[in-house]
């Protein structure tokens, strides 16, 4: 059976995820059940001071679903990249053993570690077919970020330099998927409150990028780089109100839409950015159409 | 050992490295099947616009050893066709081939092209596999233009009919000459051979696996092998630099170096040749459009070989060229103009971001999967990095007996190691076949020769060539035409001059007419005239009685939109040829008998290797070594095994005779038949031989400054080698074990991972602190790159670790030449703790000493700090300089020395161990300096070479050659000077007279000649003239100059001019 | 040959020039049918009395093309050729013949376009040019006038 | 001008404790070219691991390099040398906080000691919680509020997130005694590794 790892994010900030994501399991009649007991994998912060924690608490969640003999999904790329890193890390049967002896428990690496695109791929024909709601012409630029497919040794769920599964997904959601050079950027997102302004360059940069390569739309699977490109653009807005708006989706959103659902069952307004369907919603925001500014 | 029985070779890969292969053995009296996988032998090479260091143009090296190995009587190839298996023994094996169809019959088929005009897709869309997928064909398509064979080919991946079976065949329809075939199936047979020779080649690395640098998804991202497509004048561009996004010219470029290379990701080793091809392909971009500016990204940048240096220096001094030492992390598309970006890192080492119109990335050499496959059904094994697995002191042996490798299969290497290595497997070959030469060739016989009678009775051919001649030129009124001309006395329209019906009818029309010389008018000579050639002969003609005119090439395809003119065109060429063909004479070809021994200059590593080849083919060989010992020079601790083998074989075999002590004091003579005074304490010998090879040596140079020679502390590689106990000794020649790929161990037990050991042995002399100082004295006396210093140094470096891995070494390098798979002693080197700091050529490391401790100043470039180390010990890496003595050589033989002292080889890629000079060949590091293997595979190439002039008994001498005519020379001594193959010498009267088997009939003597008093056979000033004084006769003039019956000469009455 | 059309011969190398037209020809380019091609062993064997026999005999432009610089087949031959072409390019004035009819050119086997291309300038060059000695008594001059 | 004393030492601590090879660096600065942070950094990644190669723990460990990595792998996956580079830099990061080095971004070492804290505490990280405590921190309580709140408006921002204490026991094994995220969380700043960099030395 496949578990799913929501981590911190998803069940909070990333709540648009969650829900939406929840509503395509449901629609695509996915089976998923939340790991219980689950617990904060460290992301961005046990690994930048303390090495055998970074490890201790992903394989804590490791260990529950070995226990269970289930599959781990997820959906958070940070969540992700610290539970395979852990997971290649514990191969080592020194850091095995050190690790297995805070925990307590008994770790054999063989649980499948698995991105929720990798999942929803799987699906891509269905979506193909039931899709029911319209999205020819709107350009999507998919972003990945850098850590989804940048794990140093371990066989990526997709090509760690130009990855492509959510281009076929956007394709089957019937879209049409930009290639375009920022999908697999750092968005800075350790940065952003730490560093704000570091971080919100790195985020216009990749903004400026998918504006200049025509997107109506960028579509993400990571809740730190929605959010942060979010942050971004609603953060450049207070400044200079003028700049044009590139909604950012998470992927769940973009599919589920596709598939008919709601704006509000995809929890769409709760984006920072608006919605790309601002008339058939009849919301007031800027039009889709930003490529040529 | 079972019988040697079949005196035929399977030579496994048509690329460069087979062709001579297969060329080195048919010329020495061995039956080779060719067998090329693809539908036309080439290989990469054939791909390639010009090749460096001298930047030549490829194909115009190529192309003649194309065409003379498709016409080799010994010689069969096999296109499409690949290996199922190979049972048997060595001299007698049996291999079953698989030959896929070609659906073209290349017997019928003469490469119009009009198939590939009329298939049913009117474009072409289908990439090319020749221009790597820049250019477009159809399914129907002739490979190259200079392929061979040169025949057409349908891809059934790609046609219709193959695909669907409803095609109308429209190529089938269109073919004149039958020649299609769709009832063709593929073939499996069996052939029984001695030996095998594999050379399948390389793969250039995918770079669609290096995803940073976007290849595949940025348009104007292209890799090497596709820039010298764009580059070629015969490429998808017609040689302009465009790019593909908008077909615009690029003004920056920027070539990204070890795409693939030198790296855990992806391949470990050093391709080896990509630095220099990089450079070579930014001068040509250059030469071809000023506008643009190249600029190179590398690590170390590996100019190693002969003249590399040479090269790079031009490409930065004339061509401007910038170098850039910093790698490239990623390439980004700037979605508007499609221009890249790129970040790097500037001398400074400030970060720049620089945007390129063209990047170009300089893609390794990957093992060819195909060669894979084929070592699998071979039954050969593969070494860890997927190439050929060979020894160190046999580089041609394959694992398997009787099986051997060559080229890029046994590893990264350019032409001429790939050439290089190819003829000494063929040399390996001869030596296991030497029971057998002979046995499987076929010696054609020709009747006896009729003497022509004086007056010119000319036959004259004019060729239809289907319609691609007659489609334009009006062929009738040509014959008609030719019939009219003086001397002419048959002319005729033939539909194909080269089919096998016409040319049986030829040989008729010769007797029956008593044609004393023919004409024939169709196609260009340099594919069949030595068809024609070949069938006068068997009439019974002289073949240098024969004269062909291209009125398909040089008319009829460039003109066919003036019919009128071109059929003009075609009659005064045939006029000319005609007029050419009244002065022909025969000429002679004689035969020389040939000693069949061979005199070996130098008895080191290099000359035994030779000489013991030259006597395992069958050979009595002089080896003359200088000093009172073989070998003498081979110290390092890993070639003790091999040096003692060597000594032991060189003792016992019965054709060699060792002179010690020994220096040769004269050589006369030529190929064939040179004689040799040898001078030793007992007295002087004369010999008779029939071939030279010269195998001597080159030194460590002796370095000056660094505190050498004033302080025992300061010594150089060489001598710190010596010092090392001998085991263990990792040594050039040992493969290094797989290096866990990638994965390190990611938490070493804290103590035993770095603990020091017990101590080492000869810590106590060396030291604990040690610093090596590559290229010394590099700019000065040797400007050039040593090759094997660095590989040297990390190899001692890696035996004082292996005695006490406590060791703290530098090595302060300019550059670290580990090419190949010394990239991966390099690695180990660095595993293990040695720290490399690279200097800049201008500010080398200083020595100096400060109460009696060593201190060593140098600043790292990459930090741009000075740094100081303190060390026990310091190693220098003087390079290699050549034997002094090579000057007295090169008089006594007359061959040349470059500038740096080494010897000069006839053609550096094509024969890169003969000398110009006929039958003197070279070996040894005063060729160039290289290690022990690859001077074991030029030893063996030399050996081979010189076994092929040996091996015939007789040379043949004559044809298209000078000679003098004593009644006119004055003695001036003009050809004496000009001849660049000092074929000329002065006979007893004092004239100059022109040693046959020498001269090579390039015709410069002649025409330097102030008397006019030597005459180059088939090119005679009479021919030439003739041929100019019809081309500007006005046609008034001519026709009333034909009538006279009896034959005129050319004389007074028929010049002037309308 | 018609008679607007100046006749041109061109003095090939095999290896190269020879070979460069052979390639003109496969791949189907154009160039005027007033180019002829005489075949040499090697630009080396060309002497300078060809390039004076040939306008003595008639031809309004004369090409001679050899190997690229440092591939000659046979070490030099191309350079020396190059050096008497432009010896005799010096002595041409005085026989009243413009040097710009008589040029050398580099090129390597695989430059049919260049081939073809050197083919069309020389023939619009030669055309540019006002037409060789109008009369027939002149041709007399030639090699002897030297 | 600089002298090298040929000690490995250093080397061999960053090695050990992050299992990556340092030494196989051959200077081809691909780090350099790809980290999106490198402008901010003093020492480039390669260089930084140049000085951990002649044994500089000075000018490494008080390198602001580390501190300004996101952590974002660029560097690790293209290094042909096959080093983890990101995972060197976690490791300096942690050396140089054990040795006493004052953070060149002290509030990126607040930030993730909070966070910690926070995982410590609830088993799961709150944003909202974590924001709170690390505005206080900077002592701009009202820093981003009206993100906080646009946020908080959307649903975005959970109040009460369930909480576990089941990870108490691995931050107990795990972190030293002190423990760094706890006594930090009392708020005791600059001087706190002093007695841990003796005891660090004399393990050497
Ligand atoms: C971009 C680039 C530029 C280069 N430039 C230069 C240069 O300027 N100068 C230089 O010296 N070198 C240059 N090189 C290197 C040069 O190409 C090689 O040294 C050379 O081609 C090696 O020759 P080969 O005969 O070993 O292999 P190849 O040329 O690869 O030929 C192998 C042949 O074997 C055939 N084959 C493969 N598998 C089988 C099979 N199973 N059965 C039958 N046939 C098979 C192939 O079809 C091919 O025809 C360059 C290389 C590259 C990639
Ligand atoms: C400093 C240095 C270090 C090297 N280290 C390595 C290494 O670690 N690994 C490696 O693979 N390779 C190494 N090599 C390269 C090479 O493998 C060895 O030098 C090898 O021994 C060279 O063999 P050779 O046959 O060319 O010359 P040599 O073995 O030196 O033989 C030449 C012989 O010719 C004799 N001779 C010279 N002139 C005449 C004449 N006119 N008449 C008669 N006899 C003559 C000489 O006396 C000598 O015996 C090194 C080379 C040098 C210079
Ligand atoms: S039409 Fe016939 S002869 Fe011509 S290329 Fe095609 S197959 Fe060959
Ligand atoms: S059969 Fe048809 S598709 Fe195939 S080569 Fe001939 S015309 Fe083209
Ligand atoms: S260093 Fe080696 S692999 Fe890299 S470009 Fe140069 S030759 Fe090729
Ligand atoms: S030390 Fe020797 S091999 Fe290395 S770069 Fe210098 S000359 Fe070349
Ligand atoms: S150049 Fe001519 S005249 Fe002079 S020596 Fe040679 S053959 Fe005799
Ligand atoms: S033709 Fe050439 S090789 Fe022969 S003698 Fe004359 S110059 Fe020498
Ligand atoms: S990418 Fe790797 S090898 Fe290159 S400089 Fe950085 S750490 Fe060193
Ligand atoms: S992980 Fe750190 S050092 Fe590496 S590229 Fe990213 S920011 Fe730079």
């Amino acid at each position: 059976m496949m578990r799913f790892y929501p981590g911190c994010t998803l069940s909070s900030s990333a709540k648009p995820y969650s829900r939406s994501l929840a509503w395509v399991w449901k629609r695509l009649e996915i089976e998923m059940a939340e790991l219980p007991g689950w617990t904060c994998c460290g992301a961005t912060a046990a690994h930048a001071l303390n090495r055998d924690l970074a490890y201790a608490l992903p394989a804590r969640n490791l260990a529950i679903a070995q226990e269970l003999g289930d599959d781990l999904i997820v959906a958070c790329s940070a969540c992700y990249s610290r539970l395979k890193i852990a997971q290649k890390a514990l191969e080592n049967p020194q850091t095995r053993e050190r690790v297995a002896g805070v925990l307590g428990r008994a770790l054999d690496g063989r649980v499948q570690i698995k991105n929720i695109l990798e999942v929803l791929s799987a699906h891509a024909p269905r979506i193909q077919k039931e899709k029911t709601k319209a999205l020819e012409g709107l350009k999507v630029a998919c972003y990945y970020g850098c850590l989804a497919t940048r794990i140093p040794r371990v066989e990526g769920f997709d090509d760690r330099e130009n990855p492509t599964m959510m281009e076929r997904l956007v394709s089957a959601a019937g879209a049409t998927a930009l290639d375009w050079p920022a999908k697999t950027s750092c968005c800075g997102a350790s940065f952003s409150v730490i560093r704000e302004e570091i971080a919100l360059k790195m985020c216009s940069q990749i903004l400026e990028m998918a504006r200049r390569c025509g997107a109506d739309v960028i579509t993400t699977s990571c809740p730190f780089c929605q959010y942060n490109l979010d942050w971004a653009q609603w953060a450049l807005s207070q400044q200079d109100g003028q700049k044009p708006k590139i909604p950012v989706l998470f992927i769940t959103q973009l599919v589920g839409l596709a598939l008919g659902g709601s704006e509000k069952e995809l929890m769409l307004g709760a984006n920072l950015t608006p919605s790309p369907f601002p008339k058939r919603e009849g919301r007031r925001c800027s039009p889709p159409r930003v490529g040529e500014g | 050992m079972s019988e040697i029985k079949h005196g035929s070779v399977a030579v496994v890969g048509g690329g460069i490295g087979g062709i001579q292969a297969a060329l080195d053995l048919a010329d020495s009296g061995f039956y080779v099947y060719l067998i090329e996988e693809g539908p036309a032998i080439g290989g990469r090479m054939a791909q390639l616009d010009k090749t460096f260091p001298t930047n030549d143009c490829a194909m115009c090296m190529l192309s003649p050893k194309l065409v003379e190995v498709g016409r080799h009587p010994n010689v069969q190839i096999i296109t499409l066709a690949s290996v199922e298996s190979l049972e048997g023994r060595p001299g007698n094996f049996q291999m079953t081939i698989r030959q896929r169809p070609r659906y073209v019959d290349i017997t019928r088929c003469i490469a119009c092209g009009r198939c590939i005009a009329s298939c049913v897709y009117q474009d072409t869309k289908f990439p090319s596999e020749f221009e790597v997928g820049l250019g477009k064909r159809k399914p129907v398509y002739i490979p190259f233009p200079q392929a061979v064979p040169l025949a057409a080919v349908v891809d059934p991946q790609t046609c219709i009919f193959f695909k669907s079976g409803r095609c109308p065949q429209n190529c089938l329809k269109a073919c004149e000459r039958g020649a299609l075939d769709f009832t063709q199936t593929e073939k499996l047979f069996m052939l029984e051979v001695g030996a095998v020779i594999v050379a399948p080649g390389f793969d250039p690395y995918d770079a669609r696996r290096v995803g940073e640098y976007g290849f595949g998804r940025y348009a104007n991202v292209l890799t090497g092998p596709q820039f010298e497509r764009l580059l070629s004048a015969s490429g998808p561009t017609s040689g302009k630099v465009l790019r593909p996004s908008d077909g615009k010219a690029p003004k920056k470029i920027a070539f990204i170096q070890c795409v693939g290379s030198r790296d855990l990701r992806h391949q470990r080793y050093c391709s080896a040749v990509c630095c220099m091809y990089t450079t070579k392909e930014a001068i040509v971009a250059k030469e071809h459009d000023h506008q643009i500016e190249p600029t190179i990204f590398y690590i170390d940048l590996r100019a190693y070989g002969k003249g590399f240096e040479n090269l790079v220096k031009r490409a930065r001094a004339e061509h401007g060229v910038r170098y850039i030492r910093s790698m490239v992390s990623q390439v980004t598309e700037i979605p508007e103009t499609k221009n890249l970006l790129i970040r790097y890192r500037d001398e400074s080492g400030s970060l720049q971001e620089e945007e390129f119109d063209l990047v170009v990335l300089a893609v390794g050499m990957g093992p060819s999967a195909k060669g894979q496959e084929l070592a699998r059904r071979l039954g050969i094994e593969l070494n860890e990095h997927g190439f050929a697995k060979t020894s160190a002191f046999n580089p041609v042996m394959s694992t398997r007996e009787g099986v051997f490798v060559t080229g890029a299969f046994t590893g990264p290497k350019d032409i001429p190691e790939t050439v290089v290595q190819a003829s000494a497997a063929a040399a390996a070959v001869e030596a296991l076949l030497a029971p057998v030469r002979g046995t499987r060739t076929h010696a054609k016989d020709y009747p006896e020769e009729l003497v022509p009678d004086g007056t010119p009775r000319i036959g004259v051919f004019v060729c239809h060539c289907g319609s691609n001649i007659a489609g334009v030129v009006d062929v009738k009124s040509v014959a008609e035409y030719a019939k009219t001309l003086p001397g002419v006395v048959h002319a005729e329209n033939v539909l194909y001059t080269c089919s096998q019906d016409n040319l049986k009818h030829m040989k008729e029309v010769i007797r029956e007419k008593r044609l004393n010389r023919v004409v024939v008018a169709s196609c260009t000579p340099r594919n069949l005239a030595a068809l024609f050639q070949d069938t006068i002969r068997e009439a019974g003609l002289n073949k240098f009685l024969f004269e062909m005119v291209n009125i398909r090439e040089q008319c009829s395809w460039v003109h066919s939109d003036q019919p009128e003119q071109a059929t003009e065109k075609a009659k005064r060429l045939v006029r000319m040829g005609v007029a050419k063909a009244r002065e022909l004479k025969p000429l002679s070809v004689q035969s020389v008998r040939v000693s069949p021994a061979a005199l070996v200059l130098g008895g080191g590593l290099s000359g035994m290797i030779a000489a013991l080849t030259l006597g395992d083919s069958g050979f009595e060989t002089h080896l003359v070594e200088r000093s009172a010992e073989l070998g003498s020079d081979l110290e390092s601790a890993d070639v003790q095994g091999l040096k003692a083998k060597l000594l032991d074989a060189v003792r016992v075999h019965p054709k060699l005779r060792v002179h010690t002590n020994t220096t040769v004091r004269e050589i006369s003579g030529f190929v064939g038949n040179f004689s040799s005074v040898l001078r030793s304490p007992q007295g002087e010998e004369r010999i008779q031989h029939g071939v030279v090879i010269v195998a001597t040596e080159a030194y460590e140079h002796k370095p000056s400054g660094y505190l050498y020679g004033e302080d025992a502390r300061v010594l150089t590689q060489r001598a710190l080698e010596k010092a090392l106990t001998p085991q263990a000794s990792p040594g050039l020649f040992t493969v290094p074990p797989a290096a866990a790929r990638c994965t390190v161990q990611a938490e070493p037990a804290e103590d035993e991972a770095h603990a020091p050991r017990a101590q080492g042995r000869g810590e106590g002399q060396l030291g604990k602190t040690i610093v090596m100082i590559q290229c010394v004295g590099r700019t000065e006396r040797r400007p050039y790159c040593s090759r094997i210093c660095c590989a040297e140094a990390l190899k001692n470096a890696l035996t004082l670790l292996e005695q006490d891995p406590d060791r703290q070494i530098y090595v302060l390098y300019r550059e670290m030449i580990s090419y190949g798979f010394f990239e991966d002693l390099y690695r180990r080197a660095r595993d293990g703790g040695v720290v490399f700091i690279r200097y800049d050529e201008q500010s080398p490391p200083v020595v100096c000493k400060e109460n009696d401790q060593l201190l060593v100043t140098v600043r790292d470039a990459h930090l741009r700090q000075e740094l100081v180390i303190k060390p026990d010990l310091v190693v220098l890496s003087p390079g290699v300089v050549p034997d002094p003595y090579n000057e007295e050589l090169s008089r006594l033989l007359k061959v040349p020395l470059d500038s740096h002292g080494f010897f000069v080889e006839a053609h550096i890629k094509l024969r890169p161990v003969d000398f110009a000079s006929h039958g003197i060949f070279l070996c040894g590091g005063s060729h160039a300096p290289g290690t022990v293997p690859e001077l074991i595979a030029k030893a063996q190439a030399a050996a081979g070479r010189a076994a092929i002039v040996l091996s015939r008994g007789q040379l043949e001498a004559g044809g298209i050659i000078a000679s003098v005519d004593p009644e006119k020379c004055t003695a001036c001594l003009t050809c004496l000077r000009e001849c660049p193959f000092g074929a000329v010498f002065i006979n007893e009267q004092g004239l100059a007279e022109i040693e046959a088997v020498k001269c090579q009939g390039c015709g410069i003597c002649a025409a330097d000649c102030p008397a006019k008093a030597i005459q180059l056979g088939q090119f005679e000033d009479a021919q030439e003239l003739a041929m100019l004084e019809e081309l500007f006769r006005p046609e008034q003039v001519a026709l009333k100059a034909l009538t006279p019956s009896p034959l005129p000469r050319r004389g007074e009455g028929e010049r002037g001019r309308g | 040959m018609t008679n607007d059309e100046p006749k041109i011969v061109a003095f090939c190398c095999h290896y190269c020039a020879f070979a460069a037209a052979d390639l003109a020809g496969v791949l189907r380019l154009k160039y005027p049918p007033n180019v002829h091609i005489i075949r040499l062993p090697c630009t080396g064997k060309l002497d300078a009395l060809y390039l004076l026999k040939a306008f003595e005999a008639g031809a309004d432009g004369v090409i001679v093309a050899g190997c690229l610089e440092g591939s000659c087949h046979f070490i030099s031959g191309n350079l020396r050729a190059k050096k008497r072409v432009l010896v005799v390019k010096s002595l041409l004035p005085r026989l009243g013949i413009e040097p710009e009819r008589l040029e050398f050119f580099n090129l390597s086997s695989a430059q049919g376009d260049r081939f073809a291309q050197i083919a069309r300038e020389m023939t619009e060059r030669i055309k540019s040019l006002s037409p060789m000695r109008g009369e027939e008594s002149e041709s007399k001059s030639g090699v002897d006038a030297l | 001008m600089k002298t090298l004393a040929g000690d490995r030492q250093f080397l061999k601590e960053i090695e050990t404790h992050s299992g990556e090879p340092v030494r196989r660096c051959f200077q081809c600065d691909r780090c350099a070219t790809g980290c999106p942070m490198a402008p901010y950094m003093q020492h480039t990644p390669n260089e930084l691991f140049r000085l951990i190669q002649l044994g500089d723990r000075r000018a490494v460990l008080a390198s602001n390099a580390f501190w300004f990595c996101v952590s974002c792998y660029t560097c690790s996956v293209r290094c042909p040398n096959d080093i983890d580079i990101a995972h060197v830099m976690d490791t300096l990061r942690e050396l140089s906080l054990r040795e006493g080095f004052t953070p060149a971004l002290p509030q990126a070492r607040d930030f993730h000691e909070l966070f910690l804290d926070c995982v410590r505490r609830s088993g799961r990280v709150s944003e909202l919680e974590l924001m709170a405590r690390y505005n206080l921190k900077l002592r701009k309580p009202f820093s981003r509020f009206a993100l906080g709140w646009e946020l908080l408006r959307k649903g975005r921002l959970e109040l009460w997130p369930k909480r576990t204490g089941e990870l108490r026991k691995i931050f107990k094994a795990l972190t030293p005694n002190p423990s760094p995220v706890v006594t930090y969380g009392r708020g005791v700043p600059q001087g706190r590794g002093e007695g841990q960099k003796e005891q660090y030395k004399e393990q050497r």
